[in-house]
């Protein structure tokens, strides 16, 4: 058992996900996936995520997530018989093996579509087919597929070209955000989150990110200076910036 | 009558000869004289080429001439031949002709796994699926089904001859033709 | 000797049936088995093929399939091709559908190419697509969008029935490739 699965744990990255090892521990274990068990499958997919962290291998989320549902049903199918939990238990494992033995059949309708007399591969149609065409040029031939495929291929060269000079930065400076802070700053009489002086249209979360960075210098910037004072209560809590009281001292 | 049939024969051999893609029987229907059987002229050019270098076979609801499988090993020396498709891609593949209408986000999960922009990419390119609306849900997600061309290219006459999905493990996948 | 010649005329056969291009004896002799004479394969083919739908002419120093002649217009008759769009004016044509309205400006953006007059010219010819009046920005840019004759070419009911970017593009488009 532990050498099958350092043997798998080699070929982890083989695998295209969760489902593909466990249908693979499946196999393995039976030809008739109908009569599969499914704590035994269980039991060694959680030995082999266990071995991959033993070495620290990095694994995907969706390898993760599966691991905890899988002790989850674990848990469960060790009931006792005849409980609501035992039978919720059951019925998420025959889930769990219908969608193996969907994957299955889908795997061997692959491999039938391989076996088929695949043109231009195995049979060949005629190589210089003649048009007679009187140029009748009524209708256009163009299908909803040529067109998504017209789509991704103008991206893509798009994409190509502009890879040759980078995007101009549109992300919130320090500077823009010293004139925002300084502006603001005297509106507000009191303790306010570093949030609310960011500017209001932000679109991706990189933009956001980089103006509570750009925010949070500017702020430095001016208690520097003596213009403002900031707080944090605790660690990654919520960062507290309030005009400096110049009169009182 | 019989100089009748080898003229609509020869007609609609020609036809099937020139055309770039499968001919449909109502297409063939149109080109030759009236009373004369269309099925019945497809029987005779079948027969007419059986055992040959090129055969007639029927393929995307159509007719078509194609080379006799058995000659590939030889002829695959002289025509280029395209890539085949990576396994992801056949999955996928098979995943669409068995469920179609499907979502991405149904394939993802009886794959159980992504699916790579590369793999849905590799199936536009080669015209084997295409868009067939919107699912009526939140999101108004697309679905995807397989085109005619997927019947050309794995030699089908139509989705019906794919294996019944019940008997895809019965046996192992034995080839036909 | 009669079943050997009867196998290379099989492969001949099918080695001019699928080549793009007119075949030299030369080449056929390459595939053909050692002491079978090119030119006695390719007279038996051309008898084979004589007074039929499709004849074996000599073309360009090389052999290769024809339809007969006296065919061609019972052919010409019924074979209709519709016109193809140019590759630029099919994708300038899915990005207006994907970003209208947008200005010539953008879609020269996104392609990464610049739009020729010719290829908006096309695509307005074909009624496929029309100003949606102007951007209110230095210079009034005028805006494209799509017509009804889109949605019809495509088969589409409306707009929304095109397949959603997300479901598209799985990954932004990358750079290379």
């Amino acid at each position: 058992m532990a050498e099958a699965t350092e043997a798998l744990l080699l070929r982890l990255e083989g695998f295209e996900g969760p489902l593909d090892l466990l249908l693979d521990l499946a196999r393995a274990q039976k030809l008739d996936l109908a009569a599969i068990s499914i704590l035994a499958l269980v039991e060694q997919y959680l030995a082999v995520i266990d071995s991959a962290r033993a070495i620290r291998l990095e694994l995907a989320a969706d390898w993760l997530v599966m691991a905890a549902w899988l002790a989850w049903l674990k848990s469960r199918l060790l009931l006792p018989a005849g409980s609501e939990a035992a039978e919720e238990a059951e019925i998420a494992a025959e889930v769990l093996a219908a969608r193996l033995l969907d994957l299955e059949r889908m795997r061997a309708a692959a491999l039938w579509l391989g076996t088929r007399p695949l043109l231009g591969q195995v049979v060949f149609a005629r190589g210089a087919p003649e048009e007679f065409a009187e140029n009748e040029h009524a209708r256009l031939a163009a299908d909803l597929p040529a067109l998504m495929r017209a789509y991704l291929a103008g991206l893509r060269r798009g994409a190509a070209t502009r890879s040759y000079r980078p995007p101009p930065l549109t992300l919130w400076s320090v500077k823009d955000a010293l004139g925002r802070l300084a502006a603001l700053l005297g509106s507000l009489p009191d303790w306010s989150s570093l949030d609310q002086f960011l500017p209001d249209r932000l679109g991706a979360p990189l933009q956001r990110r980089a103006a509570l960075a750009s925010t949070l210098l500017a702020g430095l910037e001016l208690a520097r200076d003596g213009r403002l004072r900031l707080r944090q209560e605790a660690a990654f809590g919520p960062i507290l910036l309030r005009q400096e009281r110049v009169h009182g001292g | 009558m019989a100089d009748e049939l080898a003229a609509a024969l020869r007609l609609a051999e020609a036809m099937v000869f020139a055309a770039a893609a499968p001919v449909l029987p109502r297409q063939l229907a149109q080109m030759l004289p009236e009373g004369v059987e269309v099925e019945a002229v497809i029987a005779a050019l079948r027969d007419r080429y059986a055992g040959r270098g090129v055969e007639l076979v029927e393929v995307a609801e159509g007719v078509q001439f194609r080379t006799a499988p058995d000659l590939a090993p030889m002829l695959r020396r002289v025509v280029q031949v395209p890539r085949r498709l990576p396994r992801a891609a056949m999955e996928t593949l098979a995943i669409i002709a068995y469920h179609q209408p499907v979502t991405r986000a149904e394939i993802e999960e009886i794959r159980g796994a992504a699916l790579s922009q590369a793999t849905l990419d590799a199936l536009l390119e080669a015209a084997l699926i295409a868009p067939r609306g919107r699912r009526e849900t939140p999101g108004r997600p697309t679905l995807w089904g397989t085109t005619p061309g997927f019947l050309e290219q794995f030699g089908l006459k139509d989705l019906r001859e794919l294996p019944r999905r019940e008997d895809l493990l019965v046996e192992p996948p034995a080839p036909q033709d």
